[in-house]
């Protein structure tokens, strides 16, 4: 199964609106390893997404896609723009033909390349990575998506700003991981995807 | 918080506007949020720095003769987006080619990096430089590089005159890529910085606390400890900092000195901070060619210090004391 | 109390010392604490300002060509006494004379007086000007007039042009009062200074309110008012200022707006509260010749911000726009 | 009766006691009214005052006033350095010959004459004048002292820096008058002055 237009557009309508509910909050979990603006970086973004993707004639779910990636890289300076704008693009580019597996793969392919992060360096990767692992075993859930997003915590930052703080950096939640969560539990709530 | 703003939301482009207004030999590209030299030298390699906002006179206070050409400003402490970016390069276009000054982090360098490739399809000249000059960060494989903080001025600084003589982009990328290299700095907090759309500290210190070897970004610093005097963090301050350049007792290089107040720190602390940092490099036997003290790359209204030392060779030497005229940094020549 | 240094008794010497290693150009007096230019010019008339320290970098910033001959520096808030004054004319005479800028406060003028006497009794031409330019100050005639705030920097400025064309003693002493006719100013804190030797805050303020009408030593204002957005504030300190100088709606004459951080106030806010202010300008049809944003005059570390104007005529024009070369006040010419 | 040199050594030294021991309370009153500093300027000039007289050879009481005037002059910038300077120069001219009734008036004077100060205008010379006319009656009272002091509190300032502070003023005890206060009691505990 591959995505409609339409069912692109209320997924990512879905994020923007959990990115503005829990704006400040993303910006506290910033503040704690980083800079604690994860937050507005965000509904910065998101606010360009829904601009750009509410445009009744982008027919196909790539042209949706594409719009939001460019909203992103546009609008988002911070880590956060380009790694987000990187994922989107790489998305648009196999989302109207491969199942939404593989799409979220091309996703975690661009976050790497532009980033250059592994698993366990605690950055978004860590939430990108097994949401990957689960949906290609079709039992992505909001559970295993908590499960992943907890499993940040402990890790001691590798990349991003973060990284800075060293040791300091173990014991929190990383914000892009946690941003990155509601991307997911929004697709949940908007597609079928574990079919 | 107490801040004279009207909004957050409103208040970098307000700042934008009272800088152009202030200083008429600039010129703001509102859409971009780009501030450039009115009367740009197309004849000259390009020099374009920037950064988030929330560092001022950072970066748009170093445009001007024999420093920046231009400066992209990002929200409060977010890297300007990369197509911002990508028109200053486009707007600010010489014959010789355009060198984007970066300060090591992750968005600054994804965003300046992009853009570069952007300009290049193109068809433009493009390269980047990547200043990491803060040695709180250990300099680790497992990690990102260092971050870029004030030593970045003097990166400006000397490439840029280096440019004002017409240098080619090789030259000017490698003069600025030398001034990086031999640029170290690490920087304390008495308090944190308020971001105007947070409206509260970053961190809480104590009243006898202070946090050793923070950003530029209210990001907190490697360690957290008891306040020390001028002279006991002068002398850790320095002597850190000469370690990591591996300047030892007596070294014949003279050095370039930059004091840099976070922004909150009155310049009677700076002054009298420079003082001490001159105290303990002459006690080493070392030459001090000049000391800059001031609030060249801030953290809003963070009280604190940052040290950088820049070890000078006879190349550098000229071009650190060549004229320049931009608004926060000015030298006679 | 959060400072960086090393014990209150100290701080000012340390300071001072920590000024002239950055400025090279200027020389340090140390049993007088005078911070004088480096190279005089005995032909030209000798300017010579000062006051307590804290106000960094007023006066010593403003040492140097165009501005400026020489700084006494008394202890924090407090004036430099007549001696220290007196041992400065005598350090700095010229063929034509002395002119001492003095802030209106009884003890800056007594001392400064006094020095001008003792200084007179020796054969020396010597003269003064007060400047009175703080508008919160009711002018009345059972006061001592009112205090002197950041618009004596642009008296400086002024008649350190007019001395540097070298003209006599009362041509200088002539356009020094003129600019201190024409320039008024108003204040507001949203914090208190820390006073170093006393070691907390000299007033209280709760988060939602301010000062209007501080001066310079964390005296408190004339009132205590809920905080305003900044284009609000702008709004009331530039009618005021306006009223003052009796400037009414499309006036011709140019102006001259500087726009002073008392220290903790970053630079963002500055800028964008000159925008505000050119804002209100610009609604009036009035002209602004050019604007100044900075730390000028400061109270320590006191968050806040004055606004100074000064109504040009078309001499003042030529002076405020000639070339100066001081370390806080560099303009182009 | 005229002063000794002794005499007036010690009670510029009780006077200098008096200052060190109050110098907060000092500061503390100049901070409602004023910049807060006037406790660290008088105890600046007190301590050059005694390092200034305790040269031995000084022989007439006039030779230890003019050392201590010209150290407040030349050691205390503000306010207070001048005024008290003026005044202990003033004194220093007709402290051998004159009663002390007259030398205070003469310091009175040397105020005056300086700061332009009245009477009311909420300055040491609401101190200075009351003492003057005590000392005159023969009735020179720690109470007296006091009294003057107290009635400061409710004048509105009309010189020096309580002056910019208008309504403001009113409601506190000028600093200046209090530390001269001290001198006046410094003199009560030295000298004989209602005989
Ligand atoms: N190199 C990287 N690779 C992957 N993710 C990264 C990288 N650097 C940062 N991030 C992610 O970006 C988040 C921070 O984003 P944000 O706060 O918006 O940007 P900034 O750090 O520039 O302030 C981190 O929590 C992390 O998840
Ligand atoms: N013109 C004046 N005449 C008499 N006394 C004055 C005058 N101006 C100030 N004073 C006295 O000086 C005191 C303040 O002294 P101080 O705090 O040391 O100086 P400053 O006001 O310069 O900080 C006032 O309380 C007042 O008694
Ligand atoms: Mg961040
Ligand atoms: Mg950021
Ligand atoms: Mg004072
Ligand atoms: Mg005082």
């Amino acid at each position: 199964m591959t995505l409609t237009a339409k069912q692109t557009r209320a997924w990512l309508l879905n994020f923007s609106n959990k990115i503005h509910d829990n704006k400040q909050y993303l910006s506290d979990l910033d503040q704690a390893i980083g800079d604690g603006d994860h937050g507005s970086n965000m509904s910065r973004g998101v606010t360009a997404v829904e601009a750009a993707i509410t445009d009744e004639s982008l027919e196909k779910a790539s042209d949706v896609m594409k719009k939001a990636a460019m909203a992103m890289v546009s609008k988002v300076g911070g880590a956060s723009g380009p790694l987000y704008g990187s994922a989107f693009l790489e998305m648009a580019k196999v989302i109207d033909n491969e199942a939404i597996a593989r799409v979220i793969a091309a996703g975690l392919d661009g976050i790497k390349k532009r980033g250059k992060a592994e698993v366990e360096d605690k950055t978004m990767v860590d939430m990108w990575a097994p949401v990957v692992d689960a949906l290609q075993d079709g039992r992505l859930s909001v559970e295993a998506i908590e499960e992943a997003k907890a499993q940040t915590k402990p890790l001691k930052a590798k990349k991003g700003r973060a990284s800075y703080l060293n040791e300091r950096s173990i014991g929190h939640l990383d914000p892009g991981a946690v941003s990155s969560s509601y991307l997911f539990i929004a697709l949940l709530e908007e597609v079928e995807v574990n079919d | 918080m107490k801040k004279i703003i009207n909004q957050p939301s409103t208040l970098m482009m307000e700042m934008l506007n009272g800088i152009v207004m202030a200083h008429p030999e600039l010129e703001l590209l509102r859409k971009h949020k780009v501030i450039k030299r009115k009367q740009l030298d197309t004849d000259k390699v390009t020099l374009i720095s920037g950064g988030g906002s929330g560092h001022e006179p950072a970066h748009a206070g170093f445009v001007g003769k024999g420093m920046l050409d231009a400066a992209v400003c990002g929200e409060v402490f977010a890297s300007p987006s990369q197509i911002q970016v990508y028109q200053a390069i486009r707007e600010t276009a010489s014959t010789k080619g355009t060198l984007l000054i970066i300060k090591n982090y992750s968005g600054d360098v994804m965003n300046f990096k992009n853009a570069a490739h952007l300009a290049e399809e193109d068809g433009r000249k493009v390269d980047y430089v990547r200043v990491e000059d803060d040695i709180a960060v250990e300099d680790s494989l497992y990690t990102v590089g260092r971050r870029g903080v004030a030593g970045t001025v003097l990166v400006h600084k000397a490439a840029g005159a280096a440019a004002e003589e017409g240098r080619s982009l090789e030259e000017v990328k490698r003069i600025a890529q030398k001034a990086a290299d031999n640029v170290r700095s690490i920087g304390i907090a008495l308090t944190s910085c308020t971001v105007p759309a947070k409206g509260s500290p970053t961190f809480q210190l104590a009243e006898d606390e202070m946090e050793y070897g923070v950003g530029i970004h209210g990001e907190p610093g490697i360690r957290r400890e008891k306040v020390l005097s001028a002279g006991a963090l002068a002398k850790r301050m320095t002597t850190d900092v000469l370690k990591d350049l591996q300047i030892t007792e007596g070294s014949e290089a003279e050095l370039v000195v930059l004091i840099n107040g976070f922004g909150g720190t009155p310049l009677q602390e700076l002054y009298a901070f420079n003082h001490e940092v001159a105290k303990e490099l002459s006690k080493r036997h070392l030459n001090v060619n000049r000391s800059f003290v001031g609030n060249f790359m801030t953290s809003i209204d963070m009280a604190g210090v940052s040290l950088s030392i820049l070890k000078l060779d006879d190349e550098l030497k000229t071009l650190i004391s060549r004229e320049s005229d931009a608004p926060a940094f000015k030298v006679s020549g």
